[in-house]
């Protein structure tokens, strides 16, 4: 079977899953739905395997290949095929997102099932990976637009999965205009390609590029590319276009962990890659991006300090963590930059399932003020949160110590002001140890809590009173959603068994790529990045090796810090908030962007809105366009009956005085 | 003795008749004033038709009597008709109908 | 078969309601519209988009005024053709779900007799012919709205009244210009008086005349649309109307105007079209802004479906005078897409309203979701739709005018893409409204019965189908959208044409003789 | 004795061709034909004298068609009668048809006894006749005053009512005034030409090729203009019409609103396109600066009306604006135009008229627009009719008016008055505001309340009271004729453009 024939079936599969579980919703029980769900994606995994396998049999300069199924969009300058493209980067991606959708999907099936919604959210979960493939296969511009917004819709969808929740649907409207904005960018940056290059095809475009389509409008190309990027920061949550992943936690906890973790935010990393052709030609946008991303990953990891919701914190991890790969893919390190992505994928995927497990023994609760000592209680979960955490903070032999390592060996390799970055990042690193521990010895250190204690005397802790997390609200629980009794990881099998995978993966996946020792993912990604210029700059074994050295140093003294502030001396964070006061106040308002764009982009639309209706609408069009004619005909009308008197010596006046008015206007014209 | 003169005098009958018209309420005084309308356009055609000798003004001119014969008598049949209606003769009284 | 069957059919039916009386009419009615609906399908699939004027019918109507009877389907008509009995089959059929109008036999009269002129004035191929169609279009939905409209009697006939007469107004306009592009092309070019848009387009007026013309025509389709600022009449008219006349006036009469400035302004006014291009775009790119701001700041769900189509007739205005393929293109599809989205909006509207205890004001609905999933389901995808999510048709029609306006002036492509966010707004918080958060005081959450599944199912699968399939319409109209837009190219590159593919056959003033006809 | 003898011998009379001058003589004799069948008793008169007007209006069309396509000068050069006396003749003959059917029954007819009523109508019909035939400015007079003494008259038969005396009595006075005027300028006319033949007065313009500062002949144009356009109802001699029309028995005024204005028209197109059309240049802008006043006054001064017939009377002077139209451009095209123009507005009134006189039978003597409400439910065959004719009015296609309005503008046009085009549509955009509101008023207002039929005695006694709900059938059947005719000349228009166009050609000072 033929590779694109893997890859069409890869899409086929969730696909249909999604369809079965959306229209058969009242046949299939809770029990099929899930299958149904899992299945579909574990055999879309296989056939990205099998893909896999094929694309391998052929020699490395013909391993793009394109296959379409019909005309989508063909007039004019548009040549839009339905196509997709297989090459290593697209296989690539493909297994990391079926693969890690598969684990969390059989995660859901436990997690889930208190919820009414079920069925419903399998589904979803389903079309979201239907469209995150539809985004990594492609093969053209308009290809990767339509599954960039399917994520996002999909996105929408389960962020305001629970709707009874009003500020579920705020944040999910919210993350889906963010997203519309993203679109708009990329749609637009599109057209400055297209008119140049003369073809929305991706192979076709880097042609084009490669044949110097571009040499002498440079400055199309690099607004081109900066208008991509809107779209990659909006979906990867750079800022500024950051504010909606925070606020996305709304969603269920195996969502926020599969989309706003481990594939859709990463997006924009895939969208660089995969474009790089263009950020190639364009190196003012591809700085540009590697800037931004550094900015995310530093201010991301300070806000992430200060948060107590523990799935927030998670998110702004997340958030610094794709600030790492966007600096990388910007500054030409696309293997690194993916490697990255799939190592943190596995982690974080992990880290949120963990978080989800403690939230099920919270009864729904997130706020870390409440958790404790959940050390005993929940042996398994701690186990995976410190692996994760581990991972995350970059403490070697685990996965995240070698991709983050390898980018930023990377990024100093690049010298002149990269050098700016590359501390940037070893910061962000610090940081990033220091807030994932503080999460943990907040959550399972000290004295256990009411919900721990009940946990280690067996039996999970129960809320009366659903209440929303968000703002303590009451659910209103007629509908069953989110479900009234939780699930943890110790007590539900496939919990279990995802979350022990992912472990594993968090754990060794850095192993295929060891510097000086194995070079997997390099040798595999080769043919898509042969043209790049970046792609034979290995860093001298030197700066990687004290990069190496540095990256476990800060990332124990970031271990250590935290130890000392939230184990050794509890409550001395009062202390430190004391002495940083302006910076916290900083940190904890998230420096402030969402009121920076409340204020500068969605009151603006507001007020114009507001004006339209009770002020424009009213006085121009209704009053004076419509009335206002409409008046002034009355008017006449009225004079033209008033002068109507009735009295007959007027109108005999008026005969003659129109007569003489005649013969005045012929006698004037006669001399 | 030129045409001017006679016009003249036309011209100012009938502006004469006209403002009989215009200021006098009483539909039989008005009536007259018509009269006087026609009459100057008589002088004027009969001027006319000697000025130009040829005798199609003169018939013109009788016709326009006879018509005008005809005009009063229809107006004093209504005249006599509203009177018999106890309607006041008086033009100005006469506005039902406005707007 | 000619096209004057289809046309007239829909009459034939209307006048054999009245005959046949109120119990037969709605069934009538309906058997009438599907029949149109076939007619229509069997010349689409005739319809060969190599061959420009098809099934051309042409015989003398007022030889003294050389006004002939003449229709055609060419790229630019046939899909906007079916897609006007898609939408009068389906308001038919809407109708026919609501058993207690008044004198049923005349409602269904009226709205019939509306597709025939709908028909007609799409397959018009001489002006006066055209300019007759859409005036008469409006008598029917005068009717059906004086008549069965909504609302208390006084307001209902002075909304009615407004209505007509400010679509009128330009209609009129319209009237005196077309006659005076006749008169004036045949005196210009000492040649025979003749209507025909074909002869028209191959005899243009000198630029003085073109201009004020132009500017008449611009009136009537404007209004029609409706643009800003001329849309006073929308909101009144839009909250009187019923529902199924609703759905067809917003879903295909609005389209005729659309649809004039492709057959008519662009071919035969050229030179004008170039000249007032700015002027359109601002207006097209201010009807965006407007209408978006509008919608998403009513709470009354028709007026958020309104506005949202004063910002969609902004869009395809805009993809017309990009005055180039690309932005035509764009354009018709996104009339066909429009149209098709409109419906079912309106039905859903009705719909929502029907379980909102009548009020059709957002903030008495709500969290309708979880009782009515496919309501909800249908609901989405048709506003995903409306929002012009890629994947969907809409999103091609969008790219494909921002794309042609990008080429002609990027600055209204930047702006105009603002609307593009705005519009996700708008929809999501109409959706969001009536389906999600807390069930609204007054709200019985019910799900869709069969019947209305009858009229949305086949609606939302069209709208699926065309969204895999765009192409679908851009095919058809492709030679033909390159040739309405020829001349205004060739006005626009200083009447050579050189430098621009021409299609071929196609000939640039190249004045009529006497006799030429 | 001799001399007598001599005299006699060389007097040499006028020839006279029968043929041409038979449907005038029919005309007369039918007059007065009626008259005296009128002064007979028995009750068989109300129905003999309406039935003998229309055989006489018949044998004057049958006549008219027998002669269609001669082109006789008559009496020496007094009377021409071409196809657009003919063609205007047919006119004025349907109008007095239908005129005579809606008076049939009409308590006018009987206050005045029918024989004077209907014989006065023919009288009327016959001036218009020999007005628009007229080559002569004194036959030109006297067909304007045949046309005007007997409508005085018939405006005031109805005795007992006062708003009828007072029309009588404002239509005779300011009438004469008009009338007056007309004379003075045939007068000055005369004087400047030295001749009161149109063929003469041609030459004599055209030999001192234009006017350029004949101030004799210029200031007679503009009386006779005066004159004229007072009879057309043309602002801002206008004001006569709503009252007179409102006042006036509705069979009178639907008299008067449809032949009245098409006499004046022709004399307008007969005396401006043939014997004053060498002076176009001088007298062309006037009168398009008097149409446009013209369609503003009477459509704006039509909206708000609440009596139907005020409302038709405006709507009838706005009309006449347009009709000049066609005056104006002194073109072929203009003439056909007005024509048919006249010829559809004819058709259109006259429903409209029928539908009001129908009602007024049965509501009394109101033709308040109120008492249309709910027609169209209680009572379609009277609703169809009046909206068609409403519609037709404000020109919607697939109406007759449609076709008219376009005729028009073409002609305004090819005529270099573009902007008068402009103002005719937007005066009939602002007419669809009263047109309309009859329409809305039948078909979606409420019926009032049954109560409110108490029908007042004048009303004309029982018979009519039982038959409140069914309007009598001559009326029925001179709404839907009319109304029929509105639409298929609508869709069918080329029989009638091919009229238009004879009547056009006659006119052979024009091109």
């Amino acid at each position: 079977m033929s590779t694109t024939t893997w890859a069409w079936l890869v899409l086929l599969f969730p696909l249909l899953g999604a369809t079965i579980n959306g229209l058969g919703y009242r046949r299939l029980g809770r029990v099929g739905a899930g299958i149904v769900g899992t299945a579909s994606i574990g055999l879309a995994f296989l056939c990205a395997v099998g893909a896999l396998f094929s694309l391998q049999g052929h020699d490395a300069e013909h391993r793009a290949l394109v296959s379409s199924l019909w005309d989508y969009a063909v007039t004019g300058d548009v040549d839009a095929k339905l196509s997709i493209l297989v090459d290593p980067l697209s296989v690539y991606m493909m297994l990391v997102v079926t693969g890690i959708s598969t684990l969390i999907h059989l995660y859901s099936v436990s997690y889930m099932k208190g919820d009414r919604g079920y069925a419903r959210y399998f589904s979803y979960l389903n079309f979201f990976v239907f469209s995150m493939l539809v985004l990594v296969l492609g093969g053209n511009f308009l290809m990767l637009i339509v599954g960039w917004a399917f994520v996002g819709a999909a996105s929408y969808l389960l962020i305001s999965f629970w709707y009874r929740r009003g500020t579920a649907t705020a944040a999910g409207i919210k993350a889906f205009v963010i997203n519309v904005v993203g679109d708009v960018g990329l749609v637009l940056g599109t057209f400055f390609v297209l008119r140049h290059s003369g073809t929305l095809d991706f192979l076709g475009t880097f042609r084009a590029v490669h044949g110097g389509a571009f040499d002498s409008h440079n400055g199309a190309l690099v607004a081109g590319c900066l208008l991509i990027l809107v779209g990659a920061f909006a979906k990867s949550a750079q800022i500024p276009l950051h504010t909606w992943l925070p606020d996305a936690m709304e969603g269920p906890t195996p969502v926020s962990s599969l989309i706003h973790a481990a594939t859709m935010v990463t997006a924009g990393v895939y969208l660089i890659a995969r474009l790089h052709p263009l950020f190639e030609a364009a190196p003012a946008a591809a700085d540009t991006a590697a800037v931004i991303g550094c900015l995310t990953l530093l201010i991301a990891g300070t806000i992430a300090l200060t948060q107590t919701d523990i799935k927030r914190v998670i998110a702004y991890s997340t958030m610094s963590q794709i600030g790492y790969m966007i600096m990388a893919v910007g500054a030409g390190g696309y293997v690194a930059g993916l490697f990255h992505l799939m190592t943190h994928a596995f982690f974080k995927a992990l880290l949120f399932m963990a978080a989800g497990s403690i939230i099920g023994a919270m009864a729904g609760a997130q706020s870390l003020d409440r958790m404790s000592g959940f050390r005993k209680a929940m042996p398994f979960t701690f186990g995976c949160f410190v692996v994760g955490g581990l991972a995350l903070s970059g403490v070697p032999p685990f996965s995240g110590f070698f991709s983050k390592d390898e980018i930023l060996a990377f990024v100093g390799n690049r010298g002149g002001w990269f050098v700016a970055p590359y501390v940037v990042g070893y910061i962000g690193a610090f940081l990033t140890a220091v807030y994932t521990w503080r999460m943990i010895f907040r959550a399972f250190w000290g004295e256990p809590c009411a919900e721990a204690r009940e946990l280690e005397h067996g039996h999970l802790a129960h809320a009366e009173v659903p209440t929303n997390p968000a703002n303590g609200e009451e659910e209103d629980t007629d509908v069953g959603f989110p479900g009234p009794e939780h699930t943890i990881a110790e007590w539900a099998l496939p919990m279990k068994v995802a979350m022990t995978l992912l472990a594993i993966g968090a754990t060794v996946a850095g192993l295929v790529q060891i510097p000086e020792v194995d070079h997997v993912i390099t040798n595999f990604l080769e043919p898509t990045f042969a043209d790049s210029k970046y792609i034979h700059d290995e860093a001298g074994s030197g700066l990687v090796f004290f990069g190496m050295a540095l990256g476990t140093v800060v990332a124990l003294l970031g271990i250590a810090l935290a130890h000392r502030i939230w184990v050794a001396k509890p409550g001395s964070a009062a202390a430190w908030r004391e002495r940083f006061k302006p910076a916290y106040t900083l940190f904890v308002n998230k420096w402030w962007f969402d009121e920076a764009i409340d204020l500068l982009v969605v009151r603006p639309f507001a007020a114009f809105g507001t004006f339209s209706r009770r002020t424009f609408e009213r006085v121009v069009v209704e009053g004076t366009l419509v009335d206002g004619t409409t008046s002034v005909v009355r008017a006449g009308s009225a004079a033209v009956r008033a002068i109507q008197t009735g009295l007959l010596r007027y109108y005999a006046a008026l005969l003659l005085l129109g007569g003489a008015a005649v013969l005045l206007y012929f006698l004037i014209s006669a001399s | 003795m030129s045409i001017a003169w006679y016009l003249v005098v036309s011209a100012l009958i009938f502006c004469i008749g006209a403002g009989g018209v215009l200021v006098r309420r009483n539909p039989l005084v008005i009536l007259l004033c018509l009269e006087l309308m026609l009459n100057a356009a008589n002088l004027a055609l009969i001027a006319f038709s000697r000025m130009h000798g040829n005798d199609d003004g003169q018939i013109f001119a009788l016709i326009v009597m006879v018509v005008a014969a005809c005009e009063v008598t229809v107006g004093l049949g209504l005249i006599v008709a509203i009177f018999r209606r106890r309607l006041p003769i008086d033009v100005d009284q006469l506005r039902e109908l406005q707007g | 078969m000619t096209l004057s069957i289809l046309i007239w059919l829909p009459l034939v039916v209307a006048v054999l309601c009245v005959i046949w009386g109120d119990r037969a009419a709605p069934r009538l009615a309906l058997v009438g519209a599907l029949a149109t609906l076939a007619v229509a399908i069997s010349f689409v699939v005739r319809f060969d988009a190599g061959h420009g004027m098809q099934f051309v019918t042409d015989r003398s109507w007022i030889s003294a005024l050389g006004v002939h009877y003449s229709l055609g389907l060419d790229g630019l008509n046939v899909v906007l053709v079916l897609l006007t009995t898609v939408i009068f089959a389906g308001a038919t059929l809407m109708a026919n779900l609501r058993a207690d109008w008044e004198r049923p036999a005349q409602f269904y009269m009226w709205l019939l007799a509306g597709e025939t002129f709908v028909l007609g004035a799409f397959c018009a191929q001489d002006l006066i012919l055209f300019v007759a169609f859409f005036d008469l279009m409006l008598i029917p939905f005068y009717f059906l709205t004086g008549i069965w409209g909504a609302g208390e009697r006084p307001e209902r006939v002075r909304a009615t009244t407004k209505l007509v007469i400010y679509t009128l107004v330009g209609s009129l306009l319209m009237l005196a210009a077309a006659v005076a592009t006749g008169v004036l092309t045949a005196q210009q070019h000492d040649a025979d008086l003749t209507f025909s848009l074909a002869a028209l387009a191959r005899a243009p007026l000198s630029t003085g005349s073109q201009e004020w013309i132009f500017l008449c025509f611009a009136a009537a389709f404007l209004v029609k649309m409706p643009a800003f600022p001329l849309h006073g009449w929308l909101p009144d008219g839009y909250r009187t109307m019923p529902l199924p006349a609703l759905s067809a006036f917003s879903g295909v009469v609005s389209k005729v105007a659309a649809y004039g400035f492709l057959r008519i302004v662009l071919p035969v006014f050229p030179d004008a079209s170039v000249h007032f291009q700015e002027l359109l775009l601002l207006i097209a790119v201010a009807s965006i802004l407007y209408g978006s701001a509008m919608a998403f700041s009513t709470t009354n769900a028709r007026l958020v479906v309104g506005f949202s189509s004063v910002a969609q007739m902004g869009f395809i205005t805009l993809g017309i005078f990009a005055l180039n393929q690309d932005g035509v293109q764009g354009a018709l599809l996104q009339m066909i897409n429009h149209g098709l989205v409109t419906l079912p909006l309106f039905f859903i509207v009705g719909l929502l309203a029907a379980r909102a205890g009548g009020s059709e004001d957002l903030r008495d609905m709500g969290g309708i979701a979880f009782r009515a999933p496919v309501l909800a389901s249908l609901f989405l995808i048709v506003g995903l739709a409306t929002l012009a999510m890629p994947g969907s048709a809409n999103f091609v029609g969008e790219f494909l005018i921002l794309l042609g306006v990008f080429k002609a002036k990027v600055v209204f492509a930047f702006v105009a893409s603002v609307g593009v966010a705005l519009a996700s707004v708008y929809v999501l918080r109409a959706f969001i409204r009536a389906m999600h958060n807390r069930v609204g005081p007054s709200v019985e959450s019910r799900e869709v019965t069969f019947g209305d599944l009858a009229v949305l199912a086949p609606m939302v699968l069209a709208i699926l189908a065309l969204a895999l399939y765009p192409q679908f319409g851009l095919k058809r109209s492709e030679a033909a959208a390159k040739a309405a837009v020829t001349p205004a190219l060739v006005a626009a590159n200083g009447g050579v044409t050189a430098g621009l593919d021409v299609p071929p056959g196609w000939t640039a003033y190249a004045p009529i003789g006497k006799g030429a006809r | 004795m001799s001399v007598l003898v001599l005299a006699v011998a060389h007097a040499k009379a006028p020839h006279i061709d029968y043929a041409g001058l038979s449907p005038f003589l029919a005309l007369t004799a039918g007059a007065i034909l009626t008259l005296l069948v009128g002064l007979a008793r028995g009750r068989w008169v109300r129905h003999a004298t309406p039935l003998l007007a229309i055989a006489t209006l018949g044998v004057a069309i049958g006549l008219g068609v027998w002669q269609f396509g001669e082109t006789t000068s008559l009496i020496s050069g007094a009377l021409l009668a071409d196809d657009l006396t003919w063609t205007l003749l047919f006119a004025f003959a349907a109008a007095g048809i239908g005129a005579t059917l809606l008076a049939w029954r009409s308590h006018a007819a009987q206050e005045a006894s029918p024989g004077e009523f209907f014989s006065l109508l023919l009288f009327s019909v016959l001036g218009m006749a020999i007005l628009v035939a007229a080559t002569n400015l004194v036959t030109l007079f006297l067909g304007f005053e045949l046309l005007s003494i007997p409508l005085y008259v018939l405006c005031a038969t109805e005795l007992r009512r006062e708003r009828s005396l007072e029309s009588g009595l404002k239509y005779l006075i300011v009438g004469s005034v008009g009338s007056a005027t007309l004379v003075y300028g045939l007068a000055l006319i005369y004087g400047a030409t030295g001749s009161t033949d149109y063929a003469g007065i041609d030459k004599a313009i055209t030999a001192g090729d234009g006017v350029g500062g004949d101030v004799l002949l210029l200031s007679g144009i503009g009386l006779t203009l005066v004159g004229l356009a007072f009879k057309a109802s043309v602002a801002p001699f206008h004001q006569w019409t709503p009252d007179v029309y409102e006042g006036a028995p509705t069979p009178v005024t639907a008299f008067m609103a449809v032949a009245t204005k098409a006499a004046a028209l022709g004399v307008l197109l007969r005396l401006f396109d043939s014997a004053l059309v060498g002076a176009q240049l001088d007298w062309a802008p006037m009168l398009a600066a008097l149409a446009a006043i013209t369609i503003v006054v009477g459509n704006v001064g039509a909206l708000g009306q609440t009596s139907l017939k005020r409302m038709l009377a405006y709507s009838g002077v706005a009309q006449a604006g347009y009709l000049l139209a066609g005056v104006i451009v002194a073109s072929q095209l203009g003439a056909k135009a007005t024509v048919f123009y006249l010829v559809v507005y004819l058709a259109m009134n006259l429903a409209a008229f029928a539908v009001v006189v129908a009602r007024e039978r049965v509501e009394g003597e109101t033709d308040d627009l109120a008492s249309f409400a709910g027609l169209g439910r209680t009572q379609p065959a009277l609703a169809w009719p009046l909206t068609i004719a409403m519609l037709a009015l404000a020109g919607v296609p697939a109406t007759a008016g449609f076709i008219g309005k376009v005729f028009l503008i073409e002609a305004l046009v090819e005529g270099d008055y573009a902007w008068l085009a402009i103002v005719l549509v937007i005066g009939s955009m602002i007419s669809l505001g009263y047109y309309l509101r009859v329409v809305a008023t039948m078909w979606m207002r409420e019926a009032p309340t049954p109560a409110a039929s108490g029908i007042p005695v004048i009303a004309g006694g029982s018979q009519e009271a039982d038959a409140a709900a069914r309007p009598q059938p001559e009326v029925l059947a001179v709404a839907w004729i009319a109304a029929a005719a509105t639409i298929v000349l609508g869709i069918v228009p080329q029989p009638l453009f091919d009229l238009a166009a004879d009547a056009g050609q006659a006119l052979t000072g024009i091109f």
